[in-house]
């Protein structure tokens, strides 16, 4: 695993499984309700999360080994990879935080309400 | 006053390979015919969610012969573009119309087939909302196969003639990248349509 | 720049509030008179606050920093290298980060707030005691009908829906043709009404008063004037209206009603609406059988008045273009007897 | 600062002789043939940008002659200026003339202007698709008005919802046009995308590695995506679901054949919502750029900033339900939008904190653009914050669908995309035009326009909470809502007052404004490098980037490429992360085709509007077009 194939998983993945977790899980809303299949939800949300959290901490260790320069606008590649990995963790970062934030309502709420 | 100059006059003026941004301009493309069938496959599912049987009562479900068996020819012809693909890099002329040639020939094969599977269904687009959907995925797809065997088509006399150039080698070499996502997505599609009902059961 | 011509929006935007505010308090969603608007309400003051506190305190930085004399920072020659220090972007990022992080508390305090409320509504309700009101909606009237276990007990009526103080009542919502959506602000908030679905909301009034509702979803032409009434009373008084509802109409007691009554089983309104204990029942219409005790006429559209009723029927079409009653020819001398009989029906 | 190349007589490049030679040969290559057939084959990226410009501009007076109409109507109870057919056209048409018409395209027309110019490159990727997009743009905007103007103008509201705009309750043409202009403004962003994408990937100025990308490139780069992700869905719902249901009779949201109306909903939103994030994105940015140019210094925190744009796209595609709260979804359901649709905030919330950062220790200059960007900022951030309210499903139960809504949105639309739109049209019109607006004039407008803004969207607020309903022709006076409703109407007529003036602006301004040269606000972007107006072919060399801010470093860093042929159109191609250049291309010159294709495609397209059989003859017009277009000419010359 080459390191510009996780610098670009860690930026294109983290939308699609955040969408997907959050698709099944509204999905399965009506079904929640007559089956009692609540915890499914939160096997969707937890699985979700972790994977964003793994490709966040790729992402990381990407940076690190890159030297954990706030990059500028320096040219090279090496600054442009730091950039990416930065833009890598964040996004995986916001994808965890959306799917906690949507994990509020599973806690909260009942499934038939 | 200019300080530098980056001299570009040793690169080639044109590149039959991924690189040219034409390649992108064709990815994109296929994304969006396949976005198109993706909210098809997701509005497939939503209907079927909605009604207790499938399909509604007093259709029959499409024979599952007949579109097996086109995926054969539709798998070659993946190959088959492959070669006409690589046949432009290298800017090998049999090889594009080889490539070119068996790809309109085995996609014109699955076309046929497919429109001999049509003749047996036993309900319109107009007659419930499995009739509807079902009909509209496959008129959609259809249209896209023709689409781009049009272009194919094109190509193929094109480099036929003889009288093409580096910009004509590099259509045929993308050419082949819709072919790939739109065909390609008619494999998950097949199963959605003729075993979705089988494997997901009938009645809710 | 001077701050205070900033403040000239301010001013208009006050005007805009103030002319507003001072008028009634119909079909508002802040002049809560329900358990679940009481709710809503709440959390809408709740959000009110915290958002405008958000606003002022991000234009009161701006408006700051446009003002500010950049001291310690005038130092950096900004036009010369458009870089500022790095102690200074160090500073800003962590103000932002937390910026950013108090950003994100606020956030899940409303996400929390609302969730919460959503799931208080959806606790009201469903207890014993309740009574359930259908509401259909067509192209630009409600109907109305409460169910009952006892098919003797299922009343139908149009526009207007009673209901006991203090009680739960499930609003039952279908739809004839087109989405529509029953709003009535004082009392919860809307839900829409979609053909070939059953929606449902709960209301409960805590005290006895009448309110305007409409609907809320464009349904064509008169969506404008497709309003609806809710009247909240006493139980006794509640018991004692649907009482009088489910009774078949009242007999007209003299020759005018009649007479009115006569011209109405003779003309094209039987096709359309029933009035019970006669022989007109037609179903695409509002039931006529009390609509004398109506408070207004053509879904909210008109007070209900013997000239109002009279002027509706000469011509439905002017007072709602396109509405679905035809312009049925009535003669100038029958006009006013049918309009007596049809107000004599309380 | 010194520009890059000074001296005509010079030699910069031994292959392209002097200056004035190099020069001569690039106009003659990025020539036009003649006046009449050089208009409709013209393909250079300024002149079809200028085009969407313009047409859109025509397309946003026309909706706001609309918004005029319907607030006049609106201006006390009971009112007859409008019958209620008419008032349900005319919301209609402003509602899709504003989002279809107007504000997308005129979106893709600033980038195809702009973006060629500020990666230091000649053209778009695709020069004569992006006619043809512009082609189908138009088209379809007459066609839409061609009914309005016959009274067969859509009166569905402008998402269109069935069964009101099925067959059986909207019969006739109406909503066939409707449905049908769709399809045409759809390709055209479309075609702008795509070639944006390549563009911005593959022919940036060389070392313009992504972290030295603008951040209007990454706004456009990041929106394109959307547009191929999001345009397909209202495909399927207007031109499959609802065209098909009422051209053929399928029965995808026919009630009374099993067919479900939400389902049209939920296709439409799943388009909707990053719809008018597409309209948004572009807008934030115009504000970095403007905001870079007025306060000396790069925006502060260049990731985040790229990071906000990038999670507002996604989280936009996870955020459509919120329109369909009312509809009796499972809440717990509901409530997983309310979670996402908060959520976002937080990436605005980044941008905004991040301009603040920048005001606060830059150098900040008071030009007209700034005056914009500060009007966005205070009104954006109101409307975003009323969005979070809407968000919030027990309170969306109140306000949906009143005039709460109409007041978000109007403050999000044109808070944060209109204008920091005029903001753009001040700030690059000296680059369109080679002369500096009035600033006088430009702060008059900018005050009437926002004073003019709250006075009409302020009060609907309040008469949103009071029961207003949307989309209705007329209230009673018992109602109380007479008072705002009137001042919403001056309100309205002040905005026009200073649309208005900005047109007047533009219009004198090219006669008497200030010559403005290439750089006159000194920013920092590479569009600042051209001549004002750039000529077709851009530049007379093509820069090399040195950092994010090329016209900001010191002239012993800045480059320019050499060894490229004058005499034809001729571009560079360059990697995607690190910009290296890869290989040259030569793109097409002036071409007749796409605009015939577009006419041909484009008469299909509304033979469809009487009967489906019209796709047939469209498809072989579309296939008659293209072959013009791609079938090879007199031997090309493509030696190095
Ligand atoms: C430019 C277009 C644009 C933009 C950017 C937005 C942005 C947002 N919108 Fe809006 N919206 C529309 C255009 C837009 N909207 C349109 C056209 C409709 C109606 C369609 C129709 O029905 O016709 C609509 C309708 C609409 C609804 C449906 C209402 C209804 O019909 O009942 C909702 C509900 O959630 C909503 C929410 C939001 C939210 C949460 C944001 C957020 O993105 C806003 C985020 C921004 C901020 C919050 C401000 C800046 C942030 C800070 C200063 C940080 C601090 C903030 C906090 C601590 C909260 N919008
Ligand atoms: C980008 C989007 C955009 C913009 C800019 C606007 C701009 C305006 N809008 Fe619009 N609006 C929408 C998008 C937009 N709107 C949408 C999507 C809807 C929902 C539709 C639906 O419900 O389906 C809507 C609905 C809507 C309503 C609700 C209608 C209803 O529910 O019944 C109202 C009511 O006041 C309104 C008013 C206005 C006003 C006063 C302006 C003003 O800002 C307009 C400014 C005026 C001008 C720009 C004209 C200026 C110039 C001249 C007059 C000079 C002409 C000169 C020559 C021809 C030479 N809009
Ligand atoms: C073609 C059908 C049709 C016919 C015939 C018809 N009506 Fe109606 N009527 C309607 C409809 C539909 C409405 C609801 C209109 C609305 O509010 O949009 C209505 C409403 C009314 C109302 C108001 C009811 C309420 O609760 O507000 C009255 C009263 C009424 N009609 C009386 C009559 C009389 C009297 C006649 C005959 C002279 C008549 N109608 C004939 C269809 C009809
Ligand atoms: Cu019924 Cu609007
Ligand atoms: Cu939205």
């Amino acid at each position: 695993m080459n390191r510009d194939t996780v610098l670009w998983g860690a930026l294109l993945l983290p939308p699609v499984i955040w969408f997907l977790s959050m698709e099944t899980n509204f999905a399965l809303a009506p079904w929640a309700c007559a089956f009692g299949w609540k915890f499914a939800m939160f096997v969707v949300s937890g699985i979700s999360f972790a994977l964003n959290a793994g490709l966040a901490l790729a992402a990381w260790s990407q940076w690190k080994s890159l030297g954990q320069n706030w990059p500028g606008d320096e040219g090279g590649a090496i600054p442009r990879a730091g950039i990416m990995a930065i833009l890598g963790m964040m996004i995986a970062g916001m994808a965890c935080l959306v799917t906690l934030a949507q994990a509020v309502p599973e806690i909260m709420m009942g499934a038939c309400q | 006053m200019i300080q530098k100059t980056l001299d570009v006059s040793e690169l080639p003026p044109f590149s039959v390979s991924n690189d040219d941004p034409l390649w992108w301009g064709q990815m994109l493309m296929g994304v969006i015919e396949v976005m198109l069938f993706a909210i098809m496959i997701a509005m497939y599912f939503y209907i079927r969610l909605s009604v207790d049987m499938w399909p509604l009562p007093g259709d029959q479900l499409p024979h599952k012969l007949l579109p097996t068996l086109a995926l054969v020819p539709l798998a070659l012809s993946f190959p088959a573009a492959w070669v006409a693909s690589e046949g432009a890099k290298q800017d090998n002329r049999g090889k594009m119309l080889a490539g070119l040639g068996l790809n309109l020939a085995l996609a014109g094969a699955f076309l046929a087939m497919r429109i001999v599977e049509w003749h047996s269904f036993n309900f319109e687009w107009k007659a419930d909302i499995f009739g509807s959907v079902t009909w509209t995925i496959l008129g959609l797809h259809t249209a896209d196969i023709i689409g781009d065997m049009g272009f194919t088509l094109v190509l193929f006399v094109i480099v036929l003639t003889g009288k093409y150039a580096q910009k004509q080698r590099l259509g045929v070499h993308v050419d082949s990248i819709v072919w790939y996502l739109v065909a390609g997505a008619w494999f998950p599609m097949y199963v959605v349509i003729y075993w979705g009902p089988t494997l997901v059961g009938a009645p809710r | 720049m001077s701050g205070w011509r900033k403040g000239i929006p301010g001013g208009m935007l006050a005007a805009g509030v103030l002319s507003t505010a001072c008028a009634g308090h119909q079909q508002s969603a802040l002049d809560s008179a329900g358990t679940q608007a009481d709710r809503i309400e709440s959390l809408w003051w709740f959000f009110l606050a915290v958002l405008s506190a958000v606003f002022v305190i991000v234009i009161a930085t701006l408006l700051v920093s446009l003002t500010r004399g950049h001291r310690g920072v005038n130092q950096e020659p900004l036009e010369r290298t458009h870089v500022p220090s790095e102690e200074t972007e160090r500073n800003l990022g962590r103000t932002v980060g937390v910026a950013t992080g108090v950003t994100i508390i606020i956030l899940f305090v409303l996400l929390v707030a609302s969730i919460g409320t959503g799931k208080e509504l959806s606790e009201i309700g469903g207890k014993q005691n309740s009574l359930i009101v259908e509401v259909t909606g067509n192209q630009w009237w409600w109907n109305i009908r409460y169910l009952s276990e006892e098919p003797s007990e299922i009343l139908t009526t149009a526009n207007e829906i009673h209901i006991p103080v203090g009680r739960p009542v499930m609003i039952r919502g279908l739809s004839q043709d087109v989405i529509h959506s029953f709003w009535v602000p004082n009392l919860h908030g809307k839900r829409d009404l979609i053909p070939s679905r059953v929606t449902t909301e709960w209301i409960e009034a805590d005290h006895p008063g009448r309110w305007r509702g409409q609907c809320a979803e464009f349904c064509g032409l008169q969506h404008a004037h497709m309003a609806l009434w809710v009247v909240a009373e006493t139980e006794p008084q509640f018991e004692a209206w649907r009482h009088a509802q489910l009774q078949p109409a009242a007999a007209p007691q003299d020759a005018d009603t009649q007479r009115g009554q006569q011209v109405f089983l003779n003309s094209a309104c039987v096709l359309c609406h029933t009035i019970r204990g006669t022989s007109a029942a037609g179903s695409v219409a509002p039931d006529l059988t009390h609509v004398g005790s109506r408070l207004t006429i053509a879904a909210g559209t008109l007070p209900n008045t013997k000239g109002n009723i009279a002027g509706w029927i000469a011509d439905p079409q002017r007072i709602k273009p396109g509405n679905h009653m035809a312009v049925v020819p009535v003669k100038s001398e029958d006009l006013q007897p049918l309009a007596d009989y049809l107000e004599s029906l309380k | 600062m010194t520009p890059i190349i000074e001296a005509p007589g010079e030699t910069v490049d031994p292959r392209a002789g002097t200056n004035e030679e190099h020069r001569k040969k690039l106009e003659r290559a990025w020539s036009r043939p003649g006046r009449i057939f050089g208009f409709f084959t013209a393909t250079t990226h300024t002149a079809i940008g200028m085009r969407y410009i313009i047409t859109a501009f025509a397309f946003f007076l026309a909706g706001g002659i609309e918004a005029l109409l319907m607030r006049t109507q609106l201006a006390f109870s009971n009112n007859h200026f409008l019958s209620a057919d008419r008032y349900n056209q005319i919301f209609t048409t402003h509602g899709t003339t504003m989002m279809f018409l107007f504000a997308v395209p005129m979106m893709e027309g600033m980038a195809v202007y702009l973006v060629p110019l500020m990666l230091g490159t000649r053209n778009v990727a695709f020069p004569r698709l992006n006619a043809f997009g512009y082609y189908m743009f138009l088209f379809g905007g007459l066609l839409l008005y061609a009914g309005v103007l016959t009274n067969t103008g859509p009166d569905v509201g402008w998402f269109a919802y069935p069964p009101l705009s099925g067959p059986q309750y909207s019969p006739g043409k109406r909503v066939d046009i409707w449905a049908q202009m769709i399809t045409f403004t759809e390709i055209s962003a479309l075609c702008v995308a795509t070639e944006l994408i390549a563009t911005i990937l593959k022919m940036r100025a060389p070392r313009m590695s992504l972290n030295r990308l603008p951040l209007y490139c990454w706004s456009m780069l990041i929106q394109s995506f959307m547009v191929i992700f999001a345009m397909p869905a209202v495909m399927v719902a207007s031109t499959i679901m609802l065209l098909l249901d009422r051209t053929v009779a399928t029965h995808f949201v026919n009630p009374a054949a099993g067919g479900d109306p939400l389902l049209y909903q939920h296709v439409f939103w799943f388009f909707g919502h990053p719809e008018v994030y597409i309209i948004f994105i572009p807008a934030l940015g115009f504000v970095s750029s403007i905001v870079e140019a007025h306060t000396r210094r790069g925006v502060f925190g260049y990731p985040a900033m790229v990071l906000a744009l990038a999670g507002t796209a996604f989280i936009g595609f996870g955020l459509w339900v919120h329109h369909m709260f009312a509809t009796g979804l499972p809440q717990i359901g509901e409530s997983f939008f309310t979670a996402a649709s908060m959520m976002i905030a937080i990436t605005s919330g980044i941008q905004i904190f991040c301009w603040l950062a920048t005001i606060w220790t830059g150098r900040v200059r008071m030009h007209t653009p700034m005056y914009f960007v500060l009007g966005f900022i205070f009104i954006f951030v109101m409307g975003g914050l009323t969005g979070v309210m809407l968000a919030s499903v027990p309170l969306d139960w109140q306000v949906h669908d009143t005039f709460f809504v109409v007041a978000h949105f109007h403050y999000v639309l044109i808070g944060g995309a209109v204008f920091p739109l005029f903001g753009a049209f001040h700030y690059w019109y000296p680059k369109m035009t080679g002369r500096m607006m009035n600033e006088t004039l430009g702060k008059i407008e900018f005050w009437i326009l926002f004073i003019g803004f709250n006075m009409t969207f302020f009060p609907m607020h309040i008469l949103g909470l009071k029961g207003m309903t949307r989309r209705i022709y007329t209230y009673p006076p018992e109602m109380g809502w007479d008072n705002a409703n009137a001042l919403a109407t001056v309100g309205a007529y002040i905005i026009a007052i200073g649309g208005i003036l900005f047109i007047a602006n533009v219009l004198s301004s090219r006669k008497t404004g200030a010559p403005a040269g290439r750089n006159p606000w000194d920013a920092g972007t590479l569009e600042w490098a051209a001549d004002s107006p750039p000529p077709p072919y851009n530049f007379e060399y093509l820069p090399v980037a040195a950092g994010r801010y090329t016209m900001w470093a010191p002239a012993e860093a800045r480059a320019v490429v050499t060894g490229m042929r004058d005499d034809r159109r001729e571009v560079l191609v360059t990697s995607i992360m690190d910009a290296e250049p890869q290989h040259r291309l030569v793109l097409p010159g002036s071409s007749f085709w796409p605009f015939l294709t577009a006419l041909l495609v484009g008469g299909g397209f509304v033979g469809t509007v009487f009967g489906f059989n019209w796709y047939y003859p469209t498809a072989v017009a579309a296939g008659v077009g293209l072959i013009g277009w791609f079938w090879p000419k007199a031997p090309r010359d493509l030696r190095p």
